[in-house]
């Protein structure tokens, strides 16, 4: 079964190769270059390791981004399931966080975290901690009301019943918002990196429109998406690992 | 009959184009039996390559990416020089540095690398005898000259009209380097494909015709363009500063005899070739083959 | 606070006029009054959305009365305390957790977990056989093991009061007698008070030292037990038993034996 | 209480106003400008109308760009809730639609949609239907066994399952998932604006940083921040309606 | 196929050496085998755990077997057919919909719902006296609300076999006896054949045509009832019932009377 998906999966790529290489023959190399063009400076780059700076930076502050959004967003989206009030208090300010475009702020992100490395961390936790963020506070405010009847009793703490009981009855809605998370955090590290950077995966991008390097740029894109489907793979391993996810292949029979 | 032809611009629809925008009042191209669109675009590049997937006709756009494109094969045709002039500078407030040498080992701040601040840059520091390596760049994005108030960076790459706000808004004293004091590469062509040119020359010409006219009005009216733009243009809610920039691409449509769109082949072969060197261009091109020169 | 002591026995729980409305008013308890003097089972019956499990929850401080007081051992209760077992009409466990963890919970929740707890627990799951299921998940267990295991929770931390509401429902009547003759061993050996909720006659007269009716939210008529000479397990055959258990059945208005 | 909150929301307005004015005394107007100065812009710019069309142009696109990627993720994402199958046959290629920045394929959008609205429209919609997508697929693979079985026992066909079971159920994740895909909305729309178009508060943005008009530029920012706390609050007027919250008000007591 | 049919009567029902292993093999039914006439009531008992839920899901078609087949009507059944019903041992309501909504769902799942159905979902409310709650949201109703809702829900379509898991546990005696006593009625009037898991000794004797004691996965022991002379609600005061459920507790080896 798992196969033949796979398999599937394959065909359909295969045929979205197609697809890319009749349109690319339509229109000139700058616009859109062909596939085996495309692979071709890949695999070469990937050869020589032209590419392995760039990968390993855009990897490091997205790590580094996606924990520290990852955390952030956690934690005010425990704060924020808990308590109607400081929702009340701070909602507005988190959705003109993620309302104001960051690449307009730029100039202030490199004044206050310079240009290094630090301001693009910065810019991915700020996009990706948002979905991790609604994920975790739906998560907490859904809770079955006999179960929190039951940690009434016991006399739980508003701590315990977090712990014990909403976070882990939270935890498919939660690995569902990290999974956009991981998502958003690539996209932010590029955002980061658009602003003004000189290693990265995001630069080579803007470097390989200046010189309007297209094959260069497209090889660029397949390195993201690999790059997404890792991210998007780890979470999926993870969720692998929890309890519900064996709940229920137990249940099915 | 009216023909439509379509600009890929390399901006919105901002002052310095005023000319193209007051076609509403003025009807420089109707006259012409031209129906005039443009498209917006993100820079150069944008401009190119919404030309090439036949989006529009004609491309606005500057020598980095003409060269860019001819180098990977396009078959293009430059017909007319927008801007004769370069119209880009490297500015700073540091006493220290009198000429583009004293650039060397200082820290310089670009749009990004993808823009013609870094491209005529390195050009400048080329004339001068530095390359990228003997300074340091910062791509400071859409900051321009904050990084350069804020002391971040001792220097910045910009364009004549950034620098008009940005004197406004205070910058005191500045050191300007113009890069056309070093190499004058014209800021921006007409360009078209190939076989648009060959099978619309006619009407191409008529364009050209057109857009001199637009151009020359705007140099015989510069306060009534300046007053148009602060409806047309998306950035002209200042008049007087309208007035000041639409001042500047006057004089950069003007080529050192005074002349509007001229083409020069010999300016645009020197910049191809330095192109090369400076390794924004894989190959060496012969740049007369891509040159229709357009006679009244 | 004077109240808690009434003719020499010493109240574990007390309420004074308690009335409760739920938000839609469809519904209420009436100034209802009871005590439960330590060390003593009280069973309740009625009939069916009477407010047995609504009394039981503002008993034990899970819900708080509109009207009236509830003390435990002479104190106001406003909110559970750590001394309540409850046992919830519908077993409500956690099915991120073993059985075994399920039963350790409140444990958990207080303190560290020791080996003492564990070996406790595994003592409850055997009482209530239920041991063999101690590391499996609860969403795999039959109705009546699930609610075993809502009964070993309820007893983990050795409360001295406890509330059940109907505990045994789910059980088979060799299991459910077994079980009850356990619960009144535990209810001699450590005096732990029990406010239990039942639909089984059979099952308050065998436990009961108190038998209260509750109707429409009030409390229609109540009952001591008669005090028994034989042991419990053979109490069930006696005639005045049976005699004891018809009488309670005229209590709720059925008319045949 | 609800005052109370709204209260202090506005004091920490007022401080976070504070806060600006304080670093912009220490900075240059053109990295931050005082927000007297911006909030005359902006009060002049809405009184003379600047604003209006740019607006509205924005609000058209966000809107249907929202319809377009809302229907997408709730679909794609119950076809991938229902069948693993699908699932691993698509989830790469959808990843992939996320790990891609827009912004680098800006000719192909403005080859295949047109300079117009539609390009901006078909980045929003692709960028807001991810989030949307996978809170529905993750409420529709964790509903509650028993009532699965319930349905299985009244022969309810897959439609109906869905319809009457999963898709109720799992409502409160799809409209978290609704309210991130509202606020992305707003970054698509902007994203589709950098790329080159004539209006747009997107446009306006790009301009005013062409004019170094960073007091107009912040001005526009304002005007996002409000637009996007308009969007989520309608989502949470939305989320007032549905069933669940009235069961959570229920049941408090 | 020629099995349906024994010694005259129409079999509504029947298990042909049924067996069934969950996946962590830690509990099997062994080669069961039973037939249900049509219009019969046959009742399950057992103790807690020993699989009565699971036979009872595997002949409803809601699991299938390992080994053995299951018939309905002499057709081989694999998933749940249109014609049964069902009560769960958990009442399982859809907190989104009023009581009437869930009562009503079967139906809305298979059709357009008419005034009829409304009126008779209506009957059934009445009949399980939750009328007054027709339109509240379930997570508001008493637990032994909860399980009459569930049981309308398993009646609307007038199923022609019913399958009902302790459905009576959480009611007391007098709704207990009064819902026994419709039960019966529909049973004759409507010759539903039902099959019935219950804890309540009485309740099988009172409505069983046939008894089947489940031990551990299989069926230790079966029994046929007396003839009843006596009308339904006189019944259960007579010694031969008397008797009789006395039988039936030896069958389950309870001592004791
Ligand atoms: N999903 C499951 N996975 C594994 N084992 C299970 C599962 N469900 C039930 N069992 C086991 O199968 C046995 C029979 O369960 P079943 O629910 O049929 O019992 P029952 O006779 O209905 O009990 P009760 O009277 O307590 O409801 C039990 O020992 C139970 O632990
Ligand atoms: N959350 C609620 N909101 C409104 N009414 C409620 C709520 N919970 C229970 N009720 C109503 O209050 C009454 C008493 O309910 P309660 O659960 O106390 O009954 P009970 O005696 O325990 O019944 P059962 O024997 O069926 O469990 C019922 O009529 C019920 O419908
Ligand atoms: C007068 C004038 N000013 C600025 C530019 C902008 N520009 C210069 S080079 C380049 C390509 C890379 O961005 C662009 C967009 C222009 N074309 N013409
Ligand atoms: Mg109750
Ligand atoms: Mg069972």
């Amino acid at each position: 079964m798992n196969k033949r998906a796979s398999l599937l999966s394959l065909l359909m790529g295969v045929f979205l190769l197609f697809i890319w290489e009749l349109s690319a023959r339509q229109v000139s190399e700058l616009i859109l270059p062909r596939p085996l063009t495309v692979f071709t400076v890949l695999w070469k780059g990937i050869l020589d390791g032209y590419f392995l700076s760039h990968i390993l930076t855009t990897v490091v502050e997205l790590i580094i981004g996606l924990l520290m959004g990852g955390f952030l967003g956690v934690l005010l989206g425990i704060i924020i399931g808990e308590s109607p009030f400081l929702k009340n208090v701070f909602s507005v300010y988190i959705v003109i966080s993620q309302a104001i475009p960051k690449i307009a702020l730029a100039p202030l992100f490199m004044l206050w975290f310079g240009y290094g490395m630090m301001s693009k961390i910065v810019i991915t936790a700020l996009i990706c901690f948002f979905p991790l963020l609604e994920a975790t506070a739906s998560a907490i405010q859904h809770v079955n009301s006999d179960q929190l009847t039951l940690f009434r009793l016991m006399n739980a703490s508003r701590w315990q019943t977090l712990w014990y009981l909403k976070l882990p009855a939270g935890l498919p809605t939660i690995v569902q918002g990290l999974r956009v998370a991981v998502v958003l955090s690539l996209v932010g590290a590029l955002v980061g990196e658009f602003i003004g950077a000189k290693k990265g995966l995001g630069a080579l991008i803007i470097a390989s429109q200046g010189m309007m390097d297209t094959t260069l740029m497209f090889a660029v894109l397949i390195l993201l998406a690999v790059l997404g489907c890792i991210l998007y793979g780890l979470v999926n391993i993870l969720e692998n690992q929890l309890w519900y996810s064996k709940e229920n292949r137990n249940e099915k029979n | 009959t009216t023909n439509s032809l379509t600009i890929a611009n390399w901006s919105q629809l901002i002052v310095e184009q005023t000319n193209l925008l007051a076609e509403e009042e003025h009807g420089f191209f109707k006259e012409a039996g031209i129906d005039l669109s443009i498209i917006p675009g993100n820079g150069g590049q944008d401009a190119l390559k919404n030309m090439l997937t036949g989006q529009a006709d004609i491309a606005f756009t500057d020598p980095g990416a003409v060269y860019s494109a001819l180098a990977n094969g396009e078959d293009l045709v430059i017909l007319y020089t927008v801007y004769p002039q370069n119209v880009f500078n490297v500015v700073t407030m540091d006493d220290q540095i009198q000429s583009p040498k004293d650039l060397k080992g200082k820290n310089i701040g670009i749009y990004s690398r993808s823009s013609g601040t870094y491209q005529n840059l390195l050009v400048l520091l080329h004339q001068a005898g530095l390359s990228e390596s003997d300074v340091e760049l910062l791509d400071v994005g859409i900051a321009n000259f904050s990084p350069l108030i804020q002391g971040q960076v001792d220097a910045t790459a910009a364009t004549d009209t950034a620098l008009v706000p940005a004197i406004r808004a205070g910058l005191s004293a500045p050191n300007i380097f113009e890069v056309r004091d070093s190499l004058n590469i014209p800021s921006d062509f007409f360009v078209v494909k190939r076989s648009t040119f060959e099978e619309k020359e006619a009407l191409l010409r008529d364009f050209i015709l057109a857009y001199k006219k637009s151009t020359q009005w705007m140099i015989e009216n510069p306060d009534r363009a300046a007053e148009l733009a602060v409806e047309l243009a998306i950035d002209g809610r200042d008049p007087e500063i309208n007035r000041e920039i639409i001042n500047l691409r006057n004089t950069a449509s003007l080529d050192e005899n005074g002349q509007i769109g001229k083409v020069d082949i010999d300016i645009i072969q020197e910049g191809a070739d330095t192109y090369f060197e400076l390794g924004l261009i894989p190959k060496k091109l012969e740049m007369s083959q891509y040159i229709e020169v357009i006679e009244e | 606070m004077t109240t808690w002591i009434r003719g020499g026995h010493i109240m574990e729980l007390e309420l004074q006029k308690v009335s409760y409305q739920y938000k839609d008013k469809n519904f209420a308890l009436k100034g209802i009054d009871w005590q439960l003097p330590t060390g003593e089972i009280h069973c309740w019956l009625g009939r069916s959305g009477s407010g047995k499990s609504t009394l039981l929850e503002l008993a034990a401080g899970l819900k708080n009365p509109t009207k009236g007081k509830v003390y435990h051992q002479g104190h106001i209760v406003t909110k559970p305390s750590n001394k309540i077992g409850f046992v919830f009409q519908e077993a409500t466990l956690l099915n991120w957790k073993t059985v075994l963890d399920n039963v350790l919970l409140p444990i958990q929740l207080q303190r560290e977990i020791t080996t003492e707890d564990i070996n406790y627990a595994e003592v409850l799951l055997e009482i209530l056989q239920i041991s063999e299921f101690a590391e499996r998940i609860p969403s795999t267990l039959s109705g009546g093991q699930k609610s075993r295991v809502a009964i070993a929770r309820a007893l983990i931390k050795k409360p001295t009061l406890l509330f059940l509401d109907e505990p045994f429902a789910a059980l088979d009547i060799i299991t459910r007698e077994e079980l009850q003759n356990e619960l009144l061993r535990l209810n001699k050996r450590e005096k732990i008070a029990m406010l239990f909720v039942t639909h089984d006659v059979t099952e308050a007269a065998f436990l009961a030292d108190q038998i209260g009716v509750i109707s429409q939210g009030e409390i229609s008529s109540q009952k001591k037990s008669p005090s028994w000479e034989e042991t419990e397990i053979n109490r069930r055959d006696t005639q005045k038993f049976r005699e004891y258990c018809i009488n309670i059945r005229h209590l709720l208005g059925v008319e045949h034996e």
